[in-house]
């Protein structure tokens, strides 16, 4: 039996979005098991103890992947704290397009497509991803510099999840 | 088929969604396994989700990008460890390509072998098997010479149908009522037959005007070995949409339902059959026909009536026996000692022609009491999706007669609570205060001018 | 199966919406188990501890009544929301001891016990309630002056109905 | 009885509280009657409150100044309009002064007459009536003069107890095994009654120390009519409650059942029983005795087990049958085709000698599936309130065989989530996976030292 109520993650954002589109310089907003605390100065929103996330219904989300996002690329301006996956970052996720194994190299051995802190276009293949021995480049999406990979080499992952992240080339 | 190593708890990967999700998962649980579900993004924080151990996310909402990726459900079922993988109905549970695929990974699918899938996939090879195993199809004649039609329709009985033999989608199907009037337009859809698909070839087949849908369940240990577990009535259809089923099929004669369950049987015997599946014939009421129409080799949506009516799990034993165990299935008479009605609860406009109406669900009560089933994924605040089929629920009555089955499944219908979205509800409620329905044994072509007729009624009082 | 009291979302964000309009400095909303803060400086929102764990089991119906008061007598010092029955008033209330009908005459076309507006003392008998053939005295409970009677003569009554209010006398 | 008139919505006033108000108000629901519940202030926000029409608060949470009061639940009876009410189990199910005060009002009793309930009430003259039709009863002798006690006893057979005639509250009570201990004890008893309650006259009564508690579930039609819905066992009891309740008994013969159902019947028929009745009986499993223990004259807390092997409504038929209608029961046979068992799961502490434990249920999670039901008033966020009973739920599982139905109530209970208190789950996950449980049949004596000798392995391993 569920929580009628409970809002979903889009409703998190609308009201996140209503809160910033607001006057308010800081707000908090507590709803069973979920918290929003926000404010327009840097310091007051430090999140007390009973952390937002606490789901009531045995959430399997463990492995479940921030935002369904439609697209591979999904831009982060504030905080993500919905994934248990994606780190505090900012910068533009590279999430992946399809389940499967996630290879940094084009073959065992190989060298990696890129490494850390290399500079990317929206083309550059980044990686590839194995479903069922066919294999899909997944490419950086968008311009700046790669930050970091957020999954190892050769690990399972599944569609939508944040792969690596890009700090856009703000400069051009 | 895989055995799961001794003391390690079986994974069962899920690879569907809905109200079928749930049900699975549930069996699972029933026979110790650990359910991993394989989702589309849409269907992350789903129930299904929640009552799973762990979720794989296959692909986005739509299911052409995911739920009908066998290679995304494969590749989910590595990723999950999984020992077994149980495809529900719909999406790919008759697609012999995940099967193949699982099978290659050496993970089974509760399911039966892709070759069967293949045999019974294609209503043509269907019927070659149907015919080789001593089952009664639909008798069919091609005619050579337009001008000797009336002579072969003669032979065969009216009505009948006059098809095409390259046809297709209902095209060029005309319906004769006697010899003269197929004399007339045999050469009339000959022509026609030729000018649309290039070639005249035409047949005749036997049309039943006035026959009801009833359906075998099968259960096959994939060696020969079969079950029967009765017959379902679904002849409450809507544009071939069953709306509400019912176990046992009303008002059938001893001998004719020997000849359904022996021909089910026969079936499948003769395809090695493996798990749960349904022969469904369509069985006349005007005459004592009974016609062979399709093998379904999945689980169907209409099972629960069947689980009612005998007290079994079908998906606890297809799960256990892909699991190379024993499906604990008992023997059972041929006719239960109980009744069990199913409707289905779909998120449609009954009043706008049964336009989907996906939306926030504000509120939701099901009914309770005993005999009282809800399969549903459909809770309080659930968010009906718009990307896939409109089923919300199925609510299934058991009692000891049909005359109190579908006197409690009105009431529970009646009880029944769905805010935000329009529903199916309506026509529950007209079709259980049926007299027709009540007595039992309507045929397939009985609700479409019913609901008409009830329509027109509501509009000369609104007047 | 729902909580037909319990606010939604919706009305959450209807609430924010209202709150920002609003000209207020900050606010602290708390129902059950929501709670909603918001301010217009940056201080106010020190989320106070996680508010009280109300069930969120929904209160029922028309018929029911106020607080389960054990007690036939509930004071009521501002506004009583909760009961559909009890008048937004001041004063206290004198509630039914007992399930019944409610008399305020001793025998049918007597004079009432006391009209309102009169004085009272903690043990003036205001009414009886019959409960099976079985009469059972109120009494006003406390001193003052009878302001008004919230039930009828002769009406069905509940345990713990609201009857009557009572102004106290503060004098003495 | 009353009939209601012809086009109105009766109206059931429902006077009782948790899970079997839960239930009463479904079979309200289910017969098309409007259910109005008649709570105390604790219960005012209850699930059962929020299910019925309207709610009537009759006092305060103290049970002995609400839900046990008579004059008040027939006065919301009157308030209600109701046309009948249904006091459930406990409180005032058994009670005449409601069914008497009812009557006087004209409004239906959902239950036997009054004199019936004050018949069977009193287990002296429940006794009387039994032997009256000739139901079988325990042995039992007095004893005039101590020192021929032997003879008495020989005669009886051992072992056997020495009671005290106006004893009571089990004191005085000595077990004996053989005529020896007999002679040697029987002076001192009466010596020690004497002293106790001014009176040593003393009494043999055969002694079953590992008897089976079955039951007989039988419904009168007030008139001498009876139907029969099979038996039950409740053998697994803790301190006389009973924790686990199946339909049908396994392992009785059929010799065995018959006189059980026979001797039940008679007895219904010679009281012209009216609604749901249970006949309790001792089976020994040492000897071919069966003993009558007492007639229930309500409808059980294990009735679910006895609807859901035979597919009927009891509690519906009950306010059918006082509102002057058709019951609707089937005759059914003897044996059900299913088996289905019950756990009752308790808010008390196992680990805590089975303290009760009320408080904030935070989260509740029930199991779904084929066959399972759950009669629970418990939701997440509940606060499990102190003044009463501790049964939360009952969780009740139907199969097509013990086995299958042991199992899977097995996997169901372990689905079960309960959050915020300590429950009877460890208990039943102890008993189903017990091999005396599973094989059957066990008796009343069976729990205690079973429980016992769990702890103390339990204690062993953590030292």
């Amino acid at each position: 039996m569920t929580t009628p109520s409970t809002p979903s993650w889009q409703d998190i954002l609308d009201l996140v979005t209503q809160l910033d589109d607001g006057s308010f310089a800081s707000a908090t907003v507590e709803f069973r098991d979920v918290s929003v605390r926000v404010s327009r100065s840097a310091d007051a929103t430090a999140p007390a103890a009973p952390s937002a996330l606490a789901p009531q219904v045995p959430q399997p989300t463990a492995t479940v992947v921030a935002p369904p996002a439609a697209t591979a690329v999904t831009t982060v301006p504030v905080v993500a704290a919905a994934s248990p996956v994606a780190p505090v970052s900012t910068g533009t996720l590279v999430t992946a397009p399809i389940i499967g194994v996630f290879y940094r190299s084009p073959t065992p051995g190989a060298a990696p497509f890129v490494e850390p802190g290399a500079t990317v276009t929206a083309d550059t293949t980044i990686g590839i991803i194995e479903v069922m021995k066919l294999m899909n480049p997944v490419s950086a999406g968008s311009a700046g510099f790669l930050k970091e990979f957020l999954v190892a080499d050769n690990a399972q992952i599944e569609f939508g999840q944040p792969l690596a992240v890009i700090i856009e080339d703000t400069s051009s | 088929m895989t055995n799961a190593p001794e003391g390690k708890i079986p994974v069962v990967l899920v690879a569907n969604r809905g109200e079928i999700a749930v049900r699975i998962v549930a069996a699972a649980r029933r026979i110790g396994a650990s359910p991993v579900l394989a989702a589309s993004a849409a269907d992350a924080d789903s129930l299904a989700a929640r009552l799973a151990d762990r979720v794989i996310i296959i692909g986005p909402a739509q299911a052409g990008k995911s739920y009908l990726r066998p290679e995304y459900v494969a590749e989910a079922a590595v990723h999950a460890g999984a020992d077994v993988v149980h495809a529900g109905y719909g999406f790919l549970s008759e697609q012999p390509e995940l099967a193949e695929l699982l099978e290659a990974q050496n993970i089974a699918f509760a399911g039966p072998r892709p070759e069967t899938l293949r045999a019974v996939g294609d209503k043509t090879s269907a019927r070659r098997v149907a015919v080789a195993a001593g089952v009664p199809v639909a008798v069919a004649t091609e005619i050579d010479d337009p001008s000797f039609a009336a002579a072969l329709g003669d032979a065969l009985g009216y009505p009948l149908l006059i098809k095409a033999v390259h046809g297709g989608g209902g095209r060029g199907i005309r319906l004769v009522h006697n010899s003269a009037e197929l004399a007339e337009l045999a050469p009339q859809a000959a022509a026609e037959a030729q000018a649309a698909f290039g070639n005249g070839a035409l047949y005749l087949e036997r049309f039943y005007p006035a026959a009801r849908h009833v359906e075998v369940q099968v259960f096959g240990d994939g060696e020969g070995g079969v079950q029967v577990f009765g017959d379902r009535d679904c002849s409450v259809q809507r544009r071939h949409q069953k709306l509400i089923e019912e176990c046992p099929a009303p008002g059938l004669s001893k001998a004719r339902r020997l000849v359904l369950h022996d021909a089910s049987r026969a079936l499948v015997k003769a395809l090695r059959y493996r798990g749960a599946g349904t022969v469904e014939f369509l069985v006349d009421t005007e005459s004592d026909d009974v016609v062979f129409l399709e093998m379904n080799a999945r689980i169907q949506v209409e099972h629960p009536v069947t689980e009612e009516a005998f007290g079994i799990d079908l998906v606890a034993a297809q799960l256990r026996l892909a699991l190379g165990l024993d499906p604990q299935l008992p023997d059972v008479p041929a006719v239960p000692s109980v009744v069990a009605i199913e409707v289905r609860i779909n998120a449609e406009d009954p009043d706008n022609d049964f336009r989907p109406n996906p939306g926030l669900i504000t509120h939701v009560d099901w009914p309770r009491g005993p005999g009282i089933r809800v399969d549903t994924h459909v809770e309080s605040g659930y968010r009906f999706p718009p990307f896939y089929d409109s089923l919300m629920a199925k609510l299934i009555v058991r009692a000891c007669s049909r005359t109190a089955a579908v006197e409690a499944l009105r009431s529970a219908a009646d009880a029944v609570r769905i805010e935000g979205v329009k529903t199916t509800l309506p026509l529950h409620d007209f079709v259980l205060s049926h007299p027709d329905f009540i007595r039992g044994g309507v045929s397939t072509t009985w609700f479409a001018p019913a609901w008409e007729h009830r329509n027109s009624l509501i509009k000369e009082v609104a007047q």
